[in-house]
């Protein structure tokens, strides 16, 4: 896949969507985000890369508001919203698929999207929204099937498809390839190219970095908690100290 | 699928068959029998106000009961205060509505606190326990609201019954009064399970915090659940209370907080006709054991729980609709799960 | 996975109808050709908090019916008793009351214990005209058509107490009394006469129901020093006072009660000398045999009959002479019709009990009665150093002008309305 | 009333909380199961040492026998029902609602109403003119070492770190090679001996009947509210300080302002410190813990 081909592909602007000011979380004496600043321009396709225990998750996590940062705040098309309710910022346009897949197991694929979209969609154009996002997933066919029946891959497409049921304008994507065979990661890199072509913002965390070098346009490097290198992908890979600390290790 | 048509399943034509049950009942039965199915359909709406808020959106409550007495007791005060009959409709609504209201302010107090799970089922065990013990001791001549006294532990007494002008709601009329009210809810249930609102509370149910990152206010749907469901226990008691012309502080007791809970769990707290049905039946299952003087009532009651909740877990209702679905249904409608196995082959990441 | 789940439901569904079936079997059975039998409704608590009482309760009703039914039974029919068990339940006891009348469509209906079963159950009986029974001590005031209330009440009890009390010990009294209606209104009779006599209540405390720890009521009494300590105590929790009174508790104070030892027999469950230096006042209680040919007879057939039971208490005597008493109405009428049992009841009948005549005062609808005034030692032994005779019920007919013979009434009357 | 005789009090309150809770304590905490037959595992506890007494076995062997015995009947519905049931807090509340069911009726059918009860032993202590039950301060030194047999089984043997990793995150733990099933068998054991102990010291001081558990359930369910899911941390220091609001209220007003007074102490600590005491003792002491 020619990876530069893409890239040229997108539109990046100049104003950025999301400010990340020396942003912090300390659990305890632990510094699991330590002052990270980081600025997400719109259009991108950014990458979080780092070690295990670097803090990316955590950061996904404050940018949603599931945890309240210790110091900094967060911007998000100009506003300050590190004191926003995480339902306010759903509102306004972030939207996330969690590490560890944040479906409703229990119910049906069908009862998921609909949790998902009827927020924010007009109920009579409810149902075409939701057979056009999973579509776009190929799971239009286990519609009806309970979500814990399916595969991890299937679960992280239907949740994929339930964040852009939030119409987001900054989509957050944590791990979006874990767990999947060299086909179904295949799959995905094309449909994140494909909603970042379609205009939506997309942060995302992943490990893989034969995954990363095909979608990424810049990439930030995070370690213990702080920034320690951010470019291109092929900036990044020629940095000896990130080298060195991550990508060595494998 | 099409959840806005009515599916033929065991659960809706039991449903169905519930209700015309109900409604031809009294052609065939004395008038003592109406009377005692009015008791148990009044305790139906108790029951059906914690399926709503724990079997639709998750919330634990001990305190249902907390509003069964409030119910109760706001509609003796304020009727036999008044003491005009005509006024018992009005008592009956503003009863509901205050249920509500009180509900809505202790869902507030909690769940904008981000108190959650368990933490809710002790706060509103705490709170209903506080109410009896505080009724239980109004029996002084100084417990009085206008004219009527609280009456302690023997509680009170006389309490009017609904009537419409002159038509006064007693034995068959208070009978089907009651059955109307519990088709409206239960069809006013059963929808909301297919609403937008619905949906959200069952999404709230299986993951709040996930739900909140949709978009949703999840402590305001929290809080109006749980405002409608304190309405619902509200509208039991008020029923209870005319029933009987009679409440006490001992539905405010530890017995009446857990056996809402007991039952729905029992009968499968996701499912409201199962709810309906159970109670029903325990009510009529317990009174027949009463009834026969047997000493040992208590203890098959007791016995029966623990043998639903080891071997039918999900709720022995909604276990026996399950069993009648897939015994009847199953040949009539094909079935979704081989098409997935054939699909797990091909991505070949079945996660069992 | 599936199967075995299905056998499951069952097994379990196979289990709960045997269990109905077993539990209900019992009740059916009684139904057929009963149109021949009088049939007499009792509610008492077999199992609950109240049990206690209510079994020998319901085993003086069977005694006594036993005993009718030996002697040619009632108009020469048979009676029958039918008697569901009301749990210690508020609501379970308007539930059976309800069945008794319209279902077993019975005669009358006795039973009863606390004051709280029988105000949820008295407007039923009212408003169905239905003949019924209070065969317990209770604090009185009762003044209803259809209520015969054979126990003592507190022109029996409280007033001959307070005399006794102060003529021997003193005129300065502290009460301690379950907090629900019965403590409450047996308080205010204990304040109302006390003061009467010139007397003088120190303090008066209100204890919880269900209360079984009373460490700071105790130290309380102590600092007051009264000259006689009136206990109102009621259920079981709260009857772990006496021990832990006969260990903390100033025990030169003599205590005094209506309630105790002669319903709960605290002097035989309790280990000496947690009741010591306690009189009672009572109508009945087992150790008269001692004192009384009529009450022995009646002790022995009781324990003849129920030869498990532990004890003959004031209320089994009640309830044993409450059926006495509406049989001979029913016969004196020559019918079950509840009017006219009414009016025999109100025909100044009598009954010759096991501790004396038990006669109805007809503008009361309560007993007239003797009392013993019975006292418990360090040993837990029991004496009878006092006796009224046919102490009358007078309060309500004198003090509110209820006279149910000839006006209608349905309220219960407390002495500071 | 005299500064020894609040003292008193208090410790008499104190010991009564505790050894009320200590049982509920170890099994919701460690378990997460809300154990609504306690108060009847508490009187069974009662009616062993009852009956064992009245058998001529000294009063003290008496109560021993009912930890004992109470334990093993605790083992045993354990393996027949709880044990099913594990993780799952909202189902164990029906089956063990079931169980005091059965318990309390069964009581009554096989022991009638009521048995005869034992005297409180050990007499009284007389100072300034007050008398104070020997007994009962005896119960308050058994509460305290109730504590520190719990301090010393949780941080001293091999059952206590397995079922404190267990209580911690029982995946962790059963991937460590903890036999999770057998250390929730054993606490739920634990959690009944110490049901039987209580039933079994307070038998001599109160009256013994079916409905005796009843006497408990209130305060041992605040009690534990009020403590939170550390057994020894949370039921010491709610123990302590609802100890104090009780006797403090009973002596001010009486007896139902010193019960309702604790109802609304828990009701304000659940809505502040919804974990409870021992959750903010362990939130100031063990941070990073939550990361």
């Amino acid at each position: 896949m020619d990876t530069v081909l893409t890239r040229s592909a997108n539109k990046v602007s100049v104003k950025s969507i999301l400010e990340l000011k020396n942003l912090g979380k300390y659990f305890g004496g632990i510094r699991a985000v330590d002052g990270v600043d980081l600025s997400i321009r719109e259009g991108e396709l950014h990458c979080l890369i780092g070690p295990n225990g670097a803090g990316k998750s955590t950061i996904f996590k404050m940018i949603m508001g599931v945890y309240e940062p210790s110091v900094g705040s967060v911007y998000f098309e100009g506003k300050d919203i590190t004191k926003k309710k995480n339902w306010e910022r759903a509102d306004m346009g972030l939207s996330i698929k969690m590490q560890i897949p944040g479906v409703f197991g229990e119910l049906s694929v069908y009862d998921n999207m609909r949790i998902a979209t009827q927020k924010h969609t007009k109920l009579a154009k409810m149902d075409e929204e939701i057979t056009k996002l999973l579509d776009l997933m190929d799971v239009r066919h286990l519609k009806n099937e309970i979500v814990n029946n399916l595969s991890h891959g299937q679960q992280q497409w239907l949740e994929i498809a339930m964040s852009l049921a939030c119409k987001p304008r900054l989509l957050l994507l944590d791990e979006p390839a874990a767990g999947m065979g060299p086909e179904e990661t295949e799959f995905t890199a094309q449909l994140v190219r494909k909603l970042n072509k379609e205009g939506i913002t997309i942060l995302f965390i992943d490990h893989d970095m034969d995954f990363v070098r095909q979608i990424a346009q810049k990439v930030t490097v995070l370690h213990f908690g702080q920034k320690f290198a951010e470019g291109t992908i092929s900036e990044i890979e020629s940095n000896e100290e990130v080298v060195q600390i991550y990508l060595g290790n494998g | 699928m099409n959840t806005s048509k009515i599916k033929l399943n065991t659960e809706n034509i039991v449903g169905i068959v519930m209700f015309i049950g109900l409604f031809v009942y009294p052609l065939f039965v004395s008038s003592y029998q109406v009377l005692n199915l009015s008791y148990f359909l009044s305790m139906v709406f108790l029951s059906m106000s914690l399926a709503l808020i724990w079997g639709f959106c998750g919330i634990f409550s001990f305190g249902q009961a907390a509003f069964f007495g409030i119910g109760g007791y706001f509609y003796a005060i304020l009727t036999m205060n008044i003491g005009i009959s005509a006024f018992t409709p009005v008592g009956l609504i503003v009863g509901v509505l205050v249920g509500a209201a009180i509900a809505w302010v202790l869902g507030y107090f909690m769940f904008y606190g981000g108190v959650n799970d368990v933490f809710v089922g002790l706060i509103t065990l705490c709170l209903t326990v506080v109410l009896e013990t505080f009724m239980g001791q109004t029996a002084g001549s100084e417990w009085k609201i206008g004219e009527i006294g609280l009456g302690g532990f023997n509680g009170i007494d006389g309490i009017p019954t609904i009537s419409f002008g002159s038509f006064m709601l007693t034995g068959i009329n208070f009978y089907y009064f009651i059955l109307f009210i519990l088709l409206v809810v239960y069809v006013g249930l059963r929808y909301l399970g297919i609403s937008k609102f619905g949906y959200t509370a069952i999404a709230i149910r299986e993951n709040r915090e996930r739900t909140k990152l949709f978009g949703y206010n999840v402590p305001k749907y929290q809080t109006t659940i749980f405002a409608i469901g304190g309405g619902l226990a509200s509208l039991s008691g008020i029923l209870y209370a005319t029933w009987g012309s009679y409440i006490t502080p001992s539905s405010f007791g530890l017995t009446a907080a857990t056996l809402p809970v007991v039952l729905v769990a029992a009968a499968g707290r996701k499912n409201i006709t199962a709810s309906v049905i159970f109670t029903i039946a325990y009510y009529w299952f317990s009174q027949s054991l009463s009834a026969s003087g047997s000493e040992y009532a208590l203890v098959i009651l007791g016995l029966g729980l623990v043998l639903v909740i080891l071997f039918v877990p999900e709720g022995i209702v909604v276990a026996l609709f399950k069993w009648i679905d897939q015994l009847v249904f199953s040949r009539i409608r094909k079935k979704p799960t081989i098409k997935l196995k054939e699909k797990e082959k091909v991505h070949g990441h079945s996660i069992n | 996975m599936n199967q075995l789940k299905n056998s499951n439901i069952f097994l379990v569904l196979t289990l709960l109808l045997s269990l109905f079936l077993a539990a209900c079997s019992s009740g059916s059975s009684a139904s057929d050709g009963s149109e021949e039998k009088i049939k007499l409704g009792v509610l008492e608590d077999v199992s609950g908090d109240f049990s206690l009482v209510g079994v020998q309760k319901l085993h003086g009703t069977q005694l006594a019916v036993e005993e009718i039914n030996e002697n040619g039974g009632l108009l020469g029919k048979e009676v029958e008793i039918i008697a569901p068990d009301t749990q210690s339940d508020n609501t379970r006891y308007q539930e059976m009351a309800r069945k008794l009348i319209l279902d077993d469509k019975v005669d009358a209906i006795m039973g009863a214990y606390s004051s709280a079963s029988r105000e949820a159950i008295r407007p039923i009986m009212e408003k169905n005209e239905m003949l019924y029974f209070y065969n317990n001590q209770y604090e009185g005031g009762v003044a209803s058509k259809y209520t015969f209330a054979t126990g003592a009440i507190p022109e029996h009890q409280i007033e001959t107490l307070v005399e006794a009390m102060m003529e021997e010990y003193g005129s300065r009294f502290y009460t301690i009394s379950a907090d629900y209606n019965f403590g409450q209104i047996s308080a205010d009779w204990f304040r109302t006469i006390v003061e009467e006599r010139g007397g003088e209540i120190v303090n008066e405390e209100f204890i919880p129901l269900g209360e079984s720890q009373f460490g700071s009521t105790i130290s309380r009494i102590n600092e007051a020093k009264p000259d006689v300590l009136v206990t109102l105590l009621v259920g079981q929790e709260q009857s772990s006072f006496y021990g832990q009174w006969a260990l903390e508790g100033n025990t030169d104070i003599p205590m005094a009660t209506t309630v105790n030892m002669v319903q709960g027999y605290e002097h035989l469950r309790y280990e000496a000398p947690a009741l010591a230096n306690m009189y009672v006042t009572a109508t009945f209680m087992e150790e008269l045999a001692s004192e009384n040919e009529t009450a022995k007879e009646f002790v022995d057939k009781f324990y003849e009959k129920f030869p498990d039971d532990e004890y003959v208490g004031m209320e089994a005597e009640a309830q044993y002479s409450g059926v006495k008493l509406w049989a001979k109405a029913v016969e004196q009428a020559g019918t079950t019709e509840t009017d006219a049992v009414i009016e025999a009841l109100e025909s100044g009948i009598t009954y010759d009990g096991p501790a004396g005549p038990v006669t109805i005062d007809p503008a009361t609808h309560h007993a007239i009665r003797d009392v013993y005034l019975a006292y418990s030692d360090k040993e837990h032994n029991i004496t009878f150093p006092r006796k009224w005779e046919a102490v009358e019920p007078y309060w309500l007919s004198t003090e509110k002008g209820v006279n149910l013979a000839e006006k209608d009434d349905f309220s219960q009357y407390t002495p500071i309305d | 009333m005299s500064i020894f005789g609040f003292i008193y009090q208090y410790m008499d309150n104190f010991a009564f909380l505790i050894l009320a809770a200590i049982g509920l304590a170890v099994i919701f905490g460690m378990m997460g199961i809300i154990n609504l037959a306690h108060g009847e595992f508490i009187m069974l506890g009662a009616y062993i040492t009852t009956l064992a007494t009245m058998a001529g076995i000294p009063l003290f062997i008496s109560i021993a026998l009912s930890a004992l015995l109470v334990g093993i009947y605790g083992f045993i519905i354990d393996r027949l029902i709880i044990s099913k049931l594990y993780g799952r807090t909202l189902d164990s509340v029906v089956a063990t609602w079931g169980i005091s069911m059965i318990m309390a009726q069964g009581m009554l059918i096989i022991f009638g109403p009521s048995i005869q009860g034992v005297g409180t032993p050990l007499g009284s202590l007389s100072i300034g003119g007050e008398n104070y039950s020997v007994y009962r301060i005896l119960l308050f030194v058994i509460a305290i070492a109730v504590l520190g047999v719990i301090y010393w089984v949780f941080m001293h043997t091999k059952f206590g770190l397995q079922s404190r990793a267990t209580m911690q995150s029982q995946e962790i733990a059963r991937s460590l090679g903890v036999n999770t099933n057998k250390v929730y068998s054993l606490t739920f054991m634990l959690g009944a001996a110490f049901a039987g102990l209580t039933g079994g010291l307070y038998a001599p001081t109160m009256a013994v009947s079916p409905s005796f558990g009843n006497s408990f359930l209130m305060q041992s369910f605040v009690t534990v509210i009020v403590g939170g899911s550390n057994p020894l941390i949370g039921t010491f220091l709610s123990g302590g300080v609802l100890g104090f609001v009780n006797s403090a209220l009973n002596m001010i007003w009486g007896t139902f302002y010193g019960r309702l007074g604790l109802l609304i102490v828990a009701i304000i600590v659940i809505r502040l410190i919804p974990l409870g005491f021992s959750g903010l003792v362990e939130k100031k002491l063990m941070r990073g813990r939550d990361a």
